[in-house]
Parts: C-alpha cells; structure tokens; sequence
C-alpha cells in the first residue's frame, strides 16, 4: 500500500535522571544541594522509615496493629519528597508514606495510631495543612490539584506567599481516571502542584506491566502537555534533586511536573497481603541488589561521610525513640464510643442527638458494668 | 424592588456571597462566559473575574474532587454540575471525601464546599437530564441535602449552604427555575439548614414535598381547600439532617400524611419519612402513610416524562383515599 | 461432602459458572494469581485461563464500564471490585448505563453483568473497607441488589445472578465470609432472586436482616427461644426487587417487627421496609417497626467499630422494646 | 544552578495527515481507495448529514422535536468513520453522530424519535450491534473497549471472525477519566477498538484551550502507549483514510488507535445553545472557509467527478428521503405509558406489578375520557 505523507506535529522526550547508581558510586557530578549534611541526615531519615515499617510489621503480627503498608526498599522516595518540600507546603499522601510524613513532623504514634484503627492519627500535631492519608487509590491526586489551586488563589487573591502542594501515589494510581484529570487540570490551569509516583512495579498483585502498555508512566505528562521526568527511585539524591527543581519551578508559576521513580517493593504489599503467590523470587532478589539504603550508605562511608560509629549511635538513637513512640501508642486510652459523632458536622445536628445519647448511654453501662 | 426566578435567586445569593467572602470561588463547566446553561451564574464572571468564576475541564470526577482540596486549604468552593445526572462520576469525592474529612482528621480540617446540581424532571430534555436521586446523597453522614422550592428559599438556603461549615449537596428544582417570581431582597440574610418550612397550615392531612412537586402538591392543596379539607403542606427543604419533628408535629394535628416525590419511589426518601413517622408517631396514625412518587423505572425520555412525574391526580386520589380510611368507614 | 464457607461458595458458583458458559468471564483488581484480596477467585486463573480470568488496571469506573460494552456483545462479565467502597467510582456506568442498556434500545442489547463486592465492616480493616451501602443500589430502577448469607445461599445465588438476564449487584458479607461451613452441593442449582428466605419460623415477632447482620439476628431470635418467644427470622437476600410480601405474610402471624442492618439508618434500606410495612400491613401492626442499625455517621476506625455495628444487646433490647408495645401495656 | 546529566529514555513523534487542502487541491497523491465511487458516496452522504441536521433544526425551532445537536460542518468525520467500518463492526456513538449513524443504517426516523423523546428510536433496525446514542460525556469509550473485548474474545475463544469496535467523542470528553481509562486499558490488552475525536474546538462554550494544555489531543495516545494521529477532520479523505487503516491494524490484532480530527462546530451546540455569548466571530467565519462539504465538492467538481445536474438530482432525491422519513416520524403512534416499564428487566418483576397496572388503569381512563 502506498505510504502517505504525514507532517509532524509535535514531538517529546523522556529522559531518566540518576546520581548514585546501583554500587554506590556517582554516576555524575552531585548537585550542590547535596551537602554532606543532608546526604547523612536523607541517610537518618531512610533508616527510621524502615525501622518504624518493621516496628509496625512486627507489631500487626503480634496483634498490635492492623493492616500495614511497608515502603521496604521504597524509603528513598518518601525521604526526598519529604525534605524537598518547604515547611508551609501541602503535602497530600497516599499510604505508604511513611518516610515522607516522619519529615513531615508526623509523629510515629499518629502513624501508629492510624493503622491501629484510630482517626486521632490523622489529626496531626505538627503538620496541620497536610491531608491525611489517602485510602481511595489516585483520589488525593484531585485533592492535591484543589490544594494547589487554593494556594495559587491565596497567593494572587489574598497577597500570601507562594506555596505548593505535592503529592504521591504508586504505579497503579496511574491507571485511575483521577490521575490523567488532575494532570490535565494542573497543566491547563498551571497549579503549583508536583505529582510523584512510585513506581515500585506492582499493585498489590498486578505488575506494571499489566497497568499500562506506556513505556515509562513519565510519558503520560505528555497527555496533560506537564513536564515528565523519570528519575532512579532507590537514589534518594536523584529523587530529591527532582522533586526540589520542581517545587521551586511550580513556586515560581512554572507549573506542575510529574516525577517517575523507580524502584521495588521488596515487602508484601501490606501485612495482609502474600507476595509469594506472585511474585518471582529472582526478581525480588535482582531488585534487592539495587535498594536505597546500602547504595547510600556506601557512597557515604566512601566519601567519609558516615562509619560504624555514626552507624550505631544513629541505630541506639533511633531504637530509643521508636520505643518511646510504642510506649506512647500502647498508653493512648481509646476514644468515647460517641466519638463517632463529635467531627461529623462541625455542630452535632438535632437529627443525631438521639443516636448520640444512645451511644453515650451504652458507654456508661458499659463502664458501669465493665 | 423587581421579582425574580428562582434561578435569579440563585445568581443573586452567588453574587452576594462572592461580593461578601473573598474565599467564595465558583466553578463548572460552561459558567463562566455562557453563564452556565441555565443562566444560573450568568454575569458573574464579568462581575467577579475569571478567577472566582471559572470554566472547568470536562470532569465531573475532576469537578469534585477538586472541590474538596480547595475547601480542606481554606476556600468555599462552590461547584455546578452542570445536571444532577452527570453527579455521579463525582459520587467517590462527594461520599468518600467531601463527607468525611472533617471527621477522618478529627476537626482538623474541613470541606465547607457546595455541590450545586439543577435537578428533576419536566423541561423535555434528553436522557439523564432529569434525575431525581437525592436519596442516595441524603444515606451519606457527613452531608446535608439542601432542595429549595421558590425564589425566597432558593436565596436563603444557598447562602446558608455557602456559609456552612460543612459539605452541602446543593440541588435546584429546574422545572421551576422560572416558574414563579417574587420578591427576593438581596439581604444577605439566611435561612436555616435546620428545619422544615410549614407552606400552608391546615389540620386534615398534612402533605410533605419538596422541589418541584411542591407545584402539584401546593395546587392540590387548594383543590381541597375549596371543599373544606385543610392540607397543612411541608416543605422538608433541607432533606438531610432531617427535621423530623415539624412533620410530627403536623401529624399530631392530622394524624394522615401523604409524601410527594418525584425520585423513584423504592428506597426513595419518603421512605425515610414514612419509617420516622411510624417511629415516632406511631400512636397518632389514622391511616397509613402513602407515597405519590417517579414509578421505580428508569425516568422515560420526555414523550412519557408527564406520565411518570406525580400530578395532581395520583397525589389527589392518595390524599382522598388517605383521608378516607380504613375504607368505608369515612371521616 | 466437604463443608465450604461463604466465600468458598463464591468461589465454588464462579467455577461451576466458568465451566458451564464459555461467555462468563470473569475480571477485577488481582483475581489472577493472587486470587482475589479474600481468595474468592483462588484457582481460577489456573483453571480456566488468564482469557477468562482477567486482571485489571487498577481502575473501578473502567471496570463498571467495560463490563458494559461486554456485556452487551453478548458476553457474561462478572466484575469484581475489591471492596465495595472502592466501587463509587464505578457507579456512574452502574446507574446510569448498565442498569440501562435494556430500557434504553428497548430490549435490542442487554446487560447481563454481575458486580461483585464483598461488603460491610467487621474485619478491622482500614477505612473505606467496611462499607454497607446497598440502598444506593437498590435505589436505581434496572437493577437487582442481592446479598446472601450463607455458603448456600452464596452459591445458589450467585448462579442465578449470573444467569440473571439482567445486571446484579452482588454483595458478600465478608465478616461472615469463613464464619460457618456448611456442605454445599456444587450441582449448579441456582435459588430465585424473587423471594425472601425464611431462616426460622416464629409467631411473635418478625425480624428482618440480610448479610452479616443475621448472624447477631439468629442468636437473638435463640436468646428469645430460651425465654418462649418465637421470632421468625427472613432474610430477604434479593434487596431489590424486594419481595415484601413473605415479609407481610409474617406479620400476619406476629403483628411486630425489627429490621436490622449494618448500614447507616437514614435512608437506609429497613426504611423502605418499614414503608411498604406500612402500605401492606398497617392493621396488622401492633407496635411501631424498630431499626437496629449502623448510626448516621461514618464507620469509625476499627477501634470503635464494634461500637457502630449492630449487636445482639442492641438487637435484643428493640426486640423487647417492640414486644413490650405500648409500653405498659405489655404482652 | 548546575545542570544535571539527563539520559532519554523515549522519545514520540505526532503527525498530521491531510489529502484535501482548505481550497480543495489535492496536498498529496490520493489513497487508492479514493475511487471517484466513494469518494461521490461520501460527498452525498456527508450533504444527507447536513440535511438532516437542518431540517431537525426546524422541528425544534417549531416545537416538533426536544434538543438537537446539529453536526454542521463537522459532517467530514462522522460520515469517514461510518464508511470506514464493515458491517458488522461495532460503531459506539456518542451523541453528535448524525452523519455516521446514517452510514451505519440508522433510519432518519430512528434518529428523529431518539431526539423526540422516544426510546424507540435506539432500537435500530438495521444496525442491530451498534450502541445507542450516548449522553455521559466519555462514557461510550468504555463501553467500546469492553466490546473490543467481547469482539476479540469471541474471535479467540469462539472461533469467531475478526471484528473491531469504534467510537467516537469530542474534544471536551479527552478531560475526562474515562477517555483515558478506556485508551490505557485498549493498550494493556491489545484491544481491536478505535478512538475516533471530533475536535471541533468547543465543548460547549469551554474552549480547546481551556480543556487541555496537550499541544494536540492525538499525543494524549503517548499516555497508553498506543498510536496517536492527528488527522484534518474537514478532509473526508484523510479521516476515512487514517480510520480505515487504524480499523484494519485493529482486525490483524495490532491494537488500538486514537485519531484526532481537527474540525470546527459551525453551529450553536445544541438548539439550547446560543454561542453567540461565547464563541468570536471572526474565528467562526475563518473556520467557514475550511468547511469539508465545500472542500470536497470543489475537488469533485475538478476532477469531473461530479457537476451541477449530479448535484441537483442528490438535493431531489435526498429531499425526498428526507420527506418520507419526517412523514414515518410524525406518523408514529406514541408507546403506551407502560412502556416505561416494558424493557426495564427482560420479565417485569412481581414487586413492580402493581405500579405497572396503576399506569396501564391511567391509561385506559385517559384513553376512555380522552
Ligand atoms: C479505588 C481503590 N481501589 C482499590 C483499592 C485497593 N488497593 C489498595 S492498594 C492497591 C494497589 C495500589 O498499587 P499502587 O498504586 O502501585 O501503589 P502501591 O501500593 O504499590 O504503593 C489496591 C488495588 C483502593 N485502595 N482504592
Ligand atoms: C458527564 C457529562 N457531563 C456534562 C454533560 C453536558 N454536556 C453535554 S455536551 C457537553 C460538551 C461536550 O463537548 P465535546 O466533548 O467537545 O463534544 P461536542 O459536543 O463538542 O461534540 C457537555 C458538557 C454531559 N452530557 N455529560
Ligand atoms: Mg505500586
Ligand atoms: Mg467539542
């Protein structure tokens, strides 16, 4: 047949971005940010993320907690996302986040509190603006395009500064409706919003590659007409570097971007979940050789930024504060039964004053008799 | 002062609350230039600039899940859909968000926003554009459902609804956009989310509608009161939380009721009504409570729309048999 | 005969479906490899192939959707959403296509679809999975809303939703999906989507429940057996259309009534009941319909889930309470 | 700042396809299937388009038919996709469809009854796979990928031949999630469907631009990893061209495709549109000058394809098809009130039996006393 003649149009690139790769060494010159100091203190922050997400596992297992999300071997995304952000920012998350809301302020009981069934986890004390987190997949990807547009209004309606939302969501929030809209609305209404997605190859049981048929899940800025960017998500220093570049190009009206970053689960998807049934161990293994930690620590140690003893004052100081956190957790005293209805309306309408003394009399019975 | 429409008054409450609270921002699709397709923000994006008053994307989902971010980062949103059919790819915001997050953060943050839909049948539009599903919104905690049925109300509720601390499901009878005109002085002054309006009093029967069907249940009204029966008529207005107490009162006057709805009537709100009514006014009862309701189909396209909409005559003869029972044995 | 749990039924209804219609597929959220988060689907894949037992992106809304269009190109799609609060994005294909098709090309496509979710709370499970929104569905006229409540019912059920012409929801009380075996014939009987079941005969009072909730239901109607009082225990299992007329026909034996459900009481399904109740059966009645009840609020956290679900003291306390009508004036 | 190393990973290219340029001169060689036969076929059926969107028009404008949404002069796309089917493809609509309806079998009168208020209508008779007209913005794609699905089941499964679905939306639909869901999954599972887009610049009184920042709406195929065309939509020749190839590509199991036909509305949006309010003249009066009927005509007319006596014998004779067919939909008798309840499940339900005897009661009282 014969070919036609076709005029193009328009044309894109992806590109990947990495410093550190998979054996520790700099791949490139490091950006100036990357200053001994913050290399050590993203090197902290990953350690706690992953003592808190083994503190948790062990405690779901011992019937302390209930379902929990580890980010194992995700810890540099949450990390860099985390400490790129300026304190005024919004920070809308998803689940497994643990990471990114410990540099946040999020405290470790409120986390705790959380997937131990208790709203009183979501009422952070030192992070008031940032959303909770976010059960319904992709769903906090709108919330986040919405915080955006306020603070984009607030700055230009209300004379306040500059400020920008960012949120994350995995490979398999892509797929959802919510995440093309919020890209579409962000670029067309140029928000000062960063999405970044982890994409650590699975949801639940679903591989990436049965998600989408897209080569890289950056490209699918190009649909929006956003920047795309994929970056090596087990390089907190790459990760970090893109998200601060975007941040700073979304405060100063450029627009929003969408940050891809690579990395693995290399834990179940939740306590509730058993990678095993689908999961092939050689990929699992392939992938551990390429995790955040070690990549990091190696750098440091090469460097003589970081040795044993730095090691294991950080381990002694860290198990103190988990410990102290799990004290504060297992004390908290739960909450009235008629707590369901105290943050339901802003005032208890009429309607439920009856439902709410029913439940207030349970309790006092209960109490009675208890 | 001049009368308007009901859909006047809506336009003349976003105006006043955009002119009063910088936080007020409107948005949907086709409102800003066009005015929206029912004129219902006509002029306001002139007036108020294309920064409170914007043109969205086409996305419902997108509509109000934005809604919710803007509202938890202390704005009051105002979102139109554009009909009340095309609601539900926004449902998961609404239900799952919208409604919970003030609950979910423990009063720390809060979605003071206004879901605005034009809804109800009778206007000859095509499929979807005449829904009537308030009662999947009125099982959700967390909302409140707000229907006014004339100008004044329309005016007072919505800038209640704007002003509420929490999400409201704002939704406005459209075949009575333009059916009567008052006088609606623009006052800024609100009307209460808390209670029922007592349209006409009576103590024969009392008739509970709201939206649209108010029109049919209003003319019944008189058609009664021509023979001497006095319907005491109750405008719910605000469907959720419900002010079960006006209707219990009027019961304790009449002990009959007739519920009138245009939504299909299985699991409709008038069973809500009823099943309260039977909780709380059990004693009282004189006859079974009956329903004048949208048969439980599918809304037909316009050519049968008249013969699925409660009229005068479905609502009439339930009143009647209601006055008239236990049958046979007559008031 | 092994003995099999609910969800093992399921499991048991899709293979025998599978193996007996080429057009039955199945698809949903890992129910693959993995089997399904509650292993409904376990073995699936393997046995019948990934043709037919299918993955999805992670997307309800394209779920509801696409089983739409298979639908109507004359396939058997049985969709599973993983929890039925992650169904809401879906439910713009569910009320306003798949509900439908039938109507709208006046009988030239159909729907035959079946969505599964498992639903209610109860298994300490983060937010969003203990949802028990049935009356949303069985609001929407084109539907069927069934729920079953044992690994029989769960199978013959589940056949005949998915031989069903026409599109079902179909919800499973995961609470209750491993709370009792029972042998369960796999000889492809279905059970009618037409009529209530009837768990116990009684003659005192009529308690209606469906999922998870008759667990708490059956252990009162016990409690009361001890004390000589007879409750007859239906379990209508088909919400929509409901079949009120073996619930009438209890009444005439027992005159009092107690509807019980997880979900949140206002506009909740026992309100319809209490009105058609009320319809069919006001001369019958000797006291006023109780609900036991989710409250109006949202499903807490697990902490205090307990505190929101019904229980037998709740359950039991209605029960007196409506036995004991007027008050005083005692049986 | 120091500029970071970025490697690309993808890169795309979107093109442009055009055969018939604005004055009606051939920009390339012609496709071989442009016959002078099809290409006369589509010059009559594209003029049959417009036909019936005028005279629907005035039924509204005289009270005899509810809302319409008229096609002109985007007729060049309904009538290529139409022509670019086989039979027994499956066509998935959505509401601005005349021309390819018309092309697929719908009778006139169907057509007519659908925007009448009569259900009736959407049981075609002679396209009897085809999918109704659609009123939810974007939700037909769906429905088209889940039928890809079904036609390609049934090919593997059922050993049935190769047969592929096709859709259309506008421009306003690519903002919503459903757009894109349904390209995401077409390319995951291979799907045999194609996307067809009439941009016709407006989604009502929102404007292209304000729906997407994306450069051109066929790069949004990037997303999915699924081939993307922009095609000029006033050029019959280059729609049923790009269509009827991505069609064939569909049936030999290579996938979906999206098609971007760039058009403009030259009509009110619906008959309870005014664009006046919105839309500048001076855009619509240059958008005139690249209208298709015209475009086409005059390349026919060069060609000595076609001249004033073919031309005036199509206008007798569509006329006449047009006569009969407003003849057949006024003389239709009106469905009985219960029809509301006829098709609603395959056997009425015991539980809506007596709803339906109340309205079958009202009519016979209305029948008596009428
Ligand atoms: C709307 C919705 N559907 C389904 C689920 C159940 N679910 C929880 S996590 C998950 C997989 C998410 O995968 P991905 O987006 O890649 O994030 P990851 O968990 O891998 O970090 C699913 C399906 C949900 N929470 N929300
Ligand atoms: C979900 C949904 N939202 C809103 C509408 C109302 N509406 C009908 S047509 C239209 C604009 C559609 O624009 P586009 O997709 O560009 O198609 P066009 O009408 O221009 O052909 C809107 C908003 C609808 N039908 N469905
Ligand atoms: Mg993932
Ligand atoms: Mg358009």
């Amino acid at each position: 047949m014969h070919k036609p003649r076709l005029h193009p149009v328009a044309s894109f690139d992806i590109n990947h971005l990495q410093y550190l790769d998979e054996r520790g060494q700099a791949s490139q010159a490091l950006p100036d940010s990357a200053t001994p100091d913050l290399l050590q203190s993203l090197y902290r922050q990953m350690n706690l993320a992953r003592l808190v997400d083994q503190r948790a596992v062990q405690l779901q297992r011992t019937g302390q907690l209930g379902t929990y999300p580890s980010s194992l071997g995700q810890e540099a995304i949450g990390v860099a996302v985390g400490s790129a952000m300026a304190t005024e920012d919004v920070y809308c998350p998803y689940y497994r986040e643990t990471g990114a809301l410990l540099e946040r302020g999020v405290e470790i009981e409120e986390i705790l509190a959380i997937w131990g069934g208790d709203e009183r986890g979501q009422n952070y004390q030192h992070a008031p603006q940032d959303l909770p987190l976010c059960v319904p997949i992709a769903t906090q990807l709108l919330h986040a395009a919405g915080v955006a547009f306020a603070l984009q209004y607030r700055q230009q309606q209300m004379n306040e500064p500059a400020r920008v939302a960012v949120t994350c969501a995995g490979d398999g929030a892509t797929s959802k409706g919510d995440f093309y809209e919020a890209l579409n609305l962000a670029g067309v209404w140029k928000l000062p919003v960063v999405f970044v997605i982890n994409n650590n190859q699975w949801a639940i049981s679903v591989s990436r590659g049965a998600q989408t048929a897209s080569r890289t899940i950056a490209q699918k800025a190009i649909a929006a007409g956003i920047q795309g960017l994929q970056v090596d998500g087990n390089d907190v220093i790459a990760v970090r570097t893109a998200v601060a570049d975007a941040v700073e190009r979304a405060r100063n009206g450029e627009g929003p971007a969408l940050i891809e970053a690579l990395t693995y689960r290399l834990c179940d998807h939740t306590t509730a979940d058993d990678a095993s049934r689908y999961c092939p161990p050689e990929e699992l293994e392939q992938a551990r050789a390429r995790e955040p930690m070690e990549r990091l620590g190696s750098y440091l140690r090469d460097q003589g930024y970081w040795d044993d003893g730095a090691e294991s004052e950080m381990q002694r100081e860290q198990a103190e504060v988990m410990e102290r956190s799990l004290q504060a957790y297992r004390s908290k005293s739960p909450a009235p039964p008629t707590a369901m209805f105290d943050h339901l309306y802003a005032r208890l309408p009429e309607a439920l004053l009856e439902q709410y003394q029913e439940l207030q009399a349970r309790d006092s019975a209960g109490q009675e008799s208890g | 002062m001049a009368e308007i429409t009901l859909v006047e008054a809506v336009n003349q409450a976003l105006a006043h609350e955009l002119g009063a609270d910088p936080r007020v921002i409107l948005f949907g699709q086709d409102i800003g230039a066009n005015g929206g397709v029912f004129r219902a923000t006509d002029g306001l994006q002139k007036r108020f600039g294309a920064e409170r008053v914007r043109d969205t994307p086409l996305a419902e989902n997108m509509i109000a899940g934005i809604a919710v971010g803007m509202a938890v980062q202390g704005l009051r949103p105002v979102a139109e859909f554009q009909f009340m059919g095309f609601i539900y790819p926004g449902l998961d915001h609404i239900l799952s968000h919208a409604a919970r997050y003030r609950n979910r953060t423990r009063g720390r943050l809060s979605c003071p926003v206004v879901y605005r839909a034009p809804y109800g049948g009778g206007i000859h539009a095509p499929e979807h554009h005449s829904e009537s599903t308030e009662a999947i919104f009125a099982h959700i905690p967390g909302l409140r459902v707000v229907v006014p049925s004339s100008p004044a109300r329309a005016y007072g509720l919505l800038l209640a609804a704007i002003r509420d601390p929490d999400p409201v499901v704002f939704l406005e009878p459209k075949r009575i956009y333009r059916a009567v005109r008052q006088e609606v002085p623009d006052n800024g002054e609100a009307l209460p989310l808390d209670r029922c309006f007592r349209l006409r009093e009576g103590s024969d029967i009392t008739l509970v509608a709201w939206g649209a069907a108010l029109k049919e249940t209003l003319q019944v009204a008189e058609t009664l009161a021509e023979e001497g029966i006095e319907a005491e008529v109750i405008d719910p207005a605000t469907l959720k939380p419900l002010d079960i107490h006006s209707i219990i009162d009027s019961l304790e006057k009449t002990g009959r009721c007739v519920v009138v709805h245009e939504a299909a009537r299985f699991a409709g709100l008038g069973a809500e009504i009823i099943a309260q009514i039977n909780e709380y006014a059990f004693d009282l009862l004189k006859a079974p409570v009956q329903r004048v309701t949208g048969y439980d189909t599918v809304m037909p396209y316009y050519r049968l729309e008249d013969e699925y909409l409660p009229d005068t005559g479905r609502i009439l003869t339930a009143v009647r048999s209601t006055l008239d029972y236990p049958p046979g044995g007559g008031r």
